[in-house]
């Protein structure tokens, strides 16, 4: 196995890559057009963010059969953008529909910190939030959000697919608010939690 | 090109749920293997001794996710061998009928998620749409999408509900065309057949020496089905015979047998409904109400000490068994012990030994066949 | 026939509009010895631009086509993504008054268009927020293009996602084959015309330029697996090379036996060959024309032949490790391969820009309706007629049919495609040899005549679709239904299940 | 129409298997008897004393002798004030499955009712009672079923009763690094190991979050 730094190109090629990416950000950080763009086109990079949220195709308990049931004829996430990827590296959402036991919550974080930012995190159904009925177990965590932030939490055991879509509604309510102007705080800052309102 | 160990899993997309096969590569050809389970074991045996008897169904609804009213309807039935219950006839009836509709939603969505694992994308949301029609019959009896609480001990929580009886049998009779057109788009398609033929032989001998049961055995040749060998409900009285395949090789059953087997299965649940909605007694249209006599019998809280219950059942991915150990805490009011038998537990060593010798492309092919449920393996 | 709408002619050439208005621009200038270079330079450049963004942009049609019939087969409603939420917001929840925060009151008109939109266009009065929400009944569920807006969202998104690599990775490689793989990709718009008049290039062997240029990203592809240092992104990387390697070569005889047929190596004049001579390709191979769709459908790597990224066992193929926007560059570059697939079976063996029937129809006199019919541009022809080849042959294959096993896809194009492709070679002699009439060709409205026999018009067309069509049906019923189902394909055993315990080797 | 095995075949069935166990091991205080199921068909099975020393020499004899070719359950239970000779039990569940190879392109259709003898299926159920010990360990049958090799794995997992003979044991469910000597269904054990507080207090290492908690949002 190779080593962190031992590389098979000819010459030291991160070396090479990294002179050029700090050249990069040097010339944007030294031009005033991050600031102005940052807004502008902010607002439409947003849009995009919250409109394609791809999922990861990550099943663990009972809740992944709705997950699936939410991408099929009488639900149809796809209306709404949500698609599942089977790699982390291409995945902005975290789903996580099921109990997390302790021999899971290191890979569960392992594959939280293999996504790319931005990434969201949505605990769906008892299990994930509290440990639900498994509370008292022995293997079991009392939620993921003691590893892993959580965006949106939805209750349920298992919620329907309505609420996980909704869920996903809710999520985009709260990424729109990234960047927003200044104004009466609505919700969107703390975790949301399906059927508050 | 030397060989390779290869980690699937957790997260991946062949183990339908979370476990880890790690697999020995040379080249493309699987030359060892090693499973790895327990990621999502929640010590369901420990909680439930702390429940009483009525308290531990929802736990069993939850062991098998996707099969939810078999594996509730397990655990009643040792419950009920535990606590000495008789179980009037009707609640059998209504017990048979909502354990058939959920295998047939169990094994659609064993095909839905094999259709991903052999490519066919299509085939996936096809098999959802019609589970959805099987989920809404059970939400009459339940009351939930999935996880039902539905049996007692005694009997059944409610009784079906009127015009319950004509939206089953509809949907059924939609249902078996429906079984045709998957047919036909899949058993005329000739990358099916390739994929599927040839591929995963495994010897009926060799299966039950190993543990393996349920439609796996049958789909080796031979017809044993606990429905008929250790009779535990009204089986005998209504209309069908046990799935079973002829294989065409020494070497054993391979996938296209293990998915022909499942396909004629569904037939023959259908089959099933359609006759026993038909003899049930009491009528198939009257409503009785929660715990009346005909759907739930009085049955005793506390089980004596060194009483035990043993049930064996014939679900949806083999033959589950509940061990009960009565007299625990609260002067019986709860199990001393309960231990769960898992089909799919003893059945996932098995086939991670059976991949070796095949591609890697035929690792889901072989492992889907086999329809693994982690919750249930994991506990 | 040339096409009547001539970019080409109206842009490079001495005299027209535009070289002219430069020269006279330039004229009294310093400039005015090299104004004729000048303007050529800038023609072309403008040239290439336009060519090249109709191309573009009019690919993502094809991925709106993919997303939308994709959802009829599935009995679903497919995306429905459109730009109402830029100003009503998600579920009434907006990003405030965030044009405000633009510098010197840039803002304003954005403000005033945003108010104006959400009066206008906003959301109905909902008495059910959270149903209407679900089931997607805001505004009635009306939106333009239903979902044509979800890939632009998609593309948009993969813009700002961070860059990662992976530890072990090999960084240079890993960074630069997404480059290889895109840019060799799009070179092969170059070669594309949409129709006589709007090229970029066109060169003379522009069927050899473009199927050379197929073949590079297949060393990006296996760059990539292996410099990705994961397993699977390995595995996929060598089954791409194996898979590319045995689908060049039918490839490359199926269109041998095309430049054969119409005695060029140009797509240009292999387009106009088929109208002069009086019958399109597909009727005179019907062959040539499935070996080409099999082995393109093998060379980008879709369903039934997507074994390097077989979501399956390899979890997502050769790209398992790249996100951000190497992922979408990637994802881009499998669509332009497939666009660019299609566009080729159009030149081929569809006629290119040609109208159907064009001889036939346009040569009406009765009011003119012939010449209506030929004021149909060869351009929208051409686009028409590749999103109907990616529609009912790339999406329908992709999502009814199944994925085949590494060895059983070599076999198959080893065995079965390399000798089809040969036999078509000679039969693509025999028919310029021996069938073909040169003295027939005409390149007039009404098309040449150069496939009859016997005096019997366009006899040979004929009875070549109807010999394919009766083979093809043929095969399709020869199946004894009542035989036993014997096993087709074996898979070889090295060792009996069970005998091996891991851990001791 | 449906079948099943009648009470009748499974009560001769099991009462030769009773017969032909205790003739051959009456005397060495192995105990089979026929037992009845108490819900709804009251049907028969074998359940058998054994104590642990001849549990393989009778284990040999199902296997091969009588036919019972499926192990389907291994179950140990804890019983901290059962007394002195009885702390442990094993409780072995097995299966007499009609169930044999085929030939190619055919198969084989039982009829419930006519079967006889040795294809009647049949349950037995075989009871081993250790005494009071802390390491109770029992003989592993693992080399004459493979289904119980995972079945002992798990109680040796879960109960922590000792397999002795039984090859690469290891732990299934519970983590691998779970402390040496933890079996969970033993009956000192709460349901709960662990505090409340302790997971909060990172006993385990679990309350680790991710380094970039708070740039997210």
């Amino acid at each position: 196995m190779a080593g962190q730094d031992e590389n098979y190109a000819a010459f030291n090629s991160r070396a090479l890559v990294e002179m050029v990416g700090d050249v990069t950000d040097e010339a944007l950080k030294a031009t005033k057009i991050k600031q102005f763009l940052s807004v502008l086109a902010g607002r439409y990079f947003n849009w995009a963010g919250r409109k394609s949220l791809f999922t990861l195709h990550l099943g663990i308990k009972c809740c992944a059969i709705e997950m699936a049931a939410a991408a099929t004829p009488r639900f149809d996430g796809d209306r709404f953008g949500v698609l599942f990827r089977s790699s982390p590296r291409q995945s902005d959402v975290l789903l996580v529909n099921g109990p997390i036991t302790k021999k899971f919550a290191d890979k569960v974080v392992r594959l939280w910190e293999q996504m790319p930012e931005p990434k969201y995190c949505i605990a769906m159904g008892e299990c994930a939030i509290s440990g639900g009925p498994y509370f008292q177990s022995y293997n079991i965590l009392e939620g993921v959000d003691t590893v892993i932030p959580v965006d949106v939490y939805i209750p349920g055991c298992p919620p329907r697919p309505e609420a996980l879509i909704d869920g996903f509604g809710l999520l985009r309510e709260k990424i729109i608010r990234i960047g927003a102007a200044p104004s009466s705080g609505r919700k969107g800052d703390k975790p949301v939690i399906v059927g508050e309102d | 090109m030397a060989q390779m160990w290869i980690t699937m899993g957790p997260q991946h997309p062949m183990t339908h749920g979370l476990w880890t096969l790690r697999v020995k590569v040379d080249g493309e050809t699987v030359v060892d293997t090693d499973a790895e389970l327990g990621y999502i074991h929640r010590g369901v045996e420990k909680i439930a001794e702390a429940r009483d008897f009525t308290q531990i169904t929802p736990y069993c609804d939850r062991l098998c996710y996707v099969s939810a009213m078999t594996w509730a309807n397990s655990y009643i039935y040792a419950a009920e061998d535990l606590l000495e219950v008789e179980v009037p006839e009707r609640a059998e009836y209504i017990r048979l009928i909502s354990a058939e509709c959920q295998r047939l939603a169990s094994h659609l969505m064993w095909l839905g998620a094999y259709g991903p694992d052999i490519g066919s994308l299509t085939l996936m949301t096809w098999c959802m749409r019609d589970r959805e029609m099987f989920l809404d019959l059970l939400q009459e009896l339940g009351g939930s999408r999935m996880h039902y609480n539905y049996p007692r001990v005694g009997g059944v929580k409610r009784d079906i509900p009127v015009g319950f009886a004509d939206r089953l049998i509809a949907k059924i009779k939609l249902f078996e065309k429906r079984i045709e057109e998957y047919e036909m788009m899949l058993d005329e398609s000739t990358i099916w057949l390739v994929r599927l033929q040839g591929v995963g032989y495994a010897k009926a001998e060799d299966m039950v020496n190993a543990g393996v049961s349920g439609p796996n055995i049958r789909a080796a040749g031979v017809n044993y089905d606990v429905r008929w060998a250790h009779p535990y409900s009204v089986y005998d009285q209504v209309d069908w015979e046990p799935a079973v395949e002829k294989p065409t090789s020494v070497k054993g059953a391979d996938c296209y047998d293990r998915y022909r087997v499942r396909m004629e299965e569904m037939r023959q649940s259908c089959r099933m409904i359609l006759d026993a909605i038909e003899k049930i007694p009491g009528g198939k249209n009257t409503n009785y109400a929660s715990g009346d006599a005909m759907i739930l019998a009085k049955a005793p809280t506390r089980a004596p000490e060194g009483a035990t219950g043993f049930s064996n059942y014939e679900c949806t991915r083999g033959a589950s068994q509940f061990y009960i150990k009565g007299g625990g805490d609260g002067r019986g009011k709860n199990p001393y012990r309960l231990s769960i038998r898992s089909p799919m537990f003893i059945t996932i060593p098995y086939v991670a030994k059976t991949m070796i010798g095949y591609k890697v492309a035929d690792i889901p092919a072989i492992m889907g066949s086999f329809d693994p449920c982690i919750g249930e393996t994991d506990r | 026939m040339d096409d009547k709408y001539d970019l080409v002619g109206f842009m490079l050439s001495r005299d027209g509009v535009l070289r002219s208005s430069l020269i006279d621009l330039l004229s009294g200038t310093p400039l005015e010895d090299s104004a004729s270079s000048i303007s050529f330079a800038v023609a072309t450049f403008a040239l290439v631009n336009v060519v090249f963004l109709m191309l573009f942009f009019s690919q993502f049609a094809i991925l709106w086509i993919e997303r939308k019939a994709v959802a009829r087969m599935q009995d679903r409603y497919g995306a429905t993504t459109a730009l109402r939420s830029l100003w009503v917001g998600e579920n009434g929840v907006t990003a405030g008054e965030w044009w405000n925060m633009l510098p010197f009151g840039l803002g304003t008109p954005i403000g005033a268009v945003n108010k104006w939109l959400n009066k206008n266009f906003g959301n109905r009065d909902e008495n059910f927020p959270t149903v209407d929400r679900v089931n997607n009944r805001s505004w009635m569920g009306k939106t333009i293009l239903p979902g044509f807006f979800q890939n632009v969202a998609d593309g948009m998104k993969f813009l700002v996602k961070e860059h990662m690599v992976p530890q072990r990775a090999d960084r240079l490689i890993f960074e630069v084959s997404p480059f290889l793989i895109v840019s060799s990709t799009l070179l092969i718009l170059g070669m594309i015309p949409l129709s006589s008049g709007i090229y970029a290039t066109n060169p003379d062997l522009s069927i050899l330029y473009a199927i050379a240029i197929f073949g590079i990203a297949p060393i990006g592809v296996f760059f990539a697996g292996w410099s990705s240092n994961n397993k699977y992104t390995l595995i996929g990387g060598i089954r791409s090379a194996a898979q590319l390697t045995a689908y060049e070569i039918p490839l490359l005889l199926t269109l041998l036996s095309v430049a054969i047929l119409s005695g060029t190596f140009n797509i240009v004049e292999s387009i106009h060959f088929q109208h002069s001579a009086g019958a399109w390709n597909i009727f005179l191979m019907p062959l040539a024309a499935a070996l080409f769709l099999i082995t393109m459908i093998a060379e980008v790597e879709r369903v039934p032949f997507d074994m390097p990224e077989a979501e399956a066992e390899l979890v997502e193929g050769w790209w398992t490790e790249y996100g951000g926007m190497r992922f979408g560059m990637l994802f881009m570059a499998e669509y332009i391969r497939t666009y660019a697939a299609c566009f080729l079976f159009t030149h081929f063996f569809l006629g290119g820009w040609h109208l159907p029937f064009q001889g036939t129809i346009g040569s009406i006199e009765f009011l003119g309706l012939g010449g209506l019919y030929l004021l149909i541009p060869g351009a929208i022809m051409t686009l028409v007629k590749s999103w109907l080849v990616f529609l009912i042959v790339f999406v329908w294959a992709r999502f009814s049919l199944a994925r085949i096993r590494t060895d059983q896809i070599l076999e198959f194009g080893w065995r079965m495609l390399l000798p089809l492709a040969v036999l078509q070679v000679f039969l693509a002699l025999v028919y310029r040899l021996y069938l073909f009439k040169p003295e027939n060709m005409a390149d007039t409205v009404a098309g040449g005549n150069a496939w009859d026999a016997f005096g019997i018009p366009s006899l040979v067309p004929i009875l070549t679709t109807l010999f394919w069509l009766a083979i093809f049906v043929i095969y399709l019923n020869d199946e004894d239904k009542s035989a036993t189902p014997e096993r087709m394909f074996h898979v070889h055993t090295v060792e009996p299940a069970g005998t091996v315990v891991p851990g001791q080797e | 129409m449906g079948m099943r095995i009648t009470n009748e075949q499974a009560e001769t069935a099991a009462a030769t298997l009773v017969a032909s166990v205790m003739d051959r091991y009456g005397g060495a205080d192995v105990v089979a008897t026929v037992e009845h199921h108490s819900n709804d068909f009251k049907m028969p099975f074998v359940r058998i004393h054994v104590p642990p020393q001849h549990w393989i020499a009778l284990a040999k004899t199902l296997r091969f002798d009588l036919g019972v070719n499926y192990c389907s359950m291994v179950t140990g239970t804890h019983f901290p004030e059962g007394g002195d000779d009885r702390g442990w039990d094993v409780v072995y569940h097995f299966l007499r499955q009609p169930v044999s190879n085929q030939k190619p392109h055919t198969n084989t259709v039982h009829v419930a009712e006519k079967l006889s003898g040795r294809d009647v299926p049949l349950e037995v159920e075989v009871l081993i009672t250790l005494p009071q010990t802390d390491i109770p360990s029992v003989p592993s049958v693992q080399s004459i079923w493979v289904g119980a090799d995972w079945n002992e794995k798990e109680t040796w997992d879960l109960v922590g009763i000792k397999f002795e003979g039984h090859e690469n044991m290891h732990r299934v469910l519970n983590p691998h690094d779970s402390p040496e000597g933890f079996h969970p269904l033993q009956k000192q054990h709460k349901i709960r190991y662990h505090d409340f507080n302790e997971m909060y207090d990172d006993a385990q290492g679990f309350g680790r979050k991710p380094t970039d908690e708070g740039r997210v949002k």
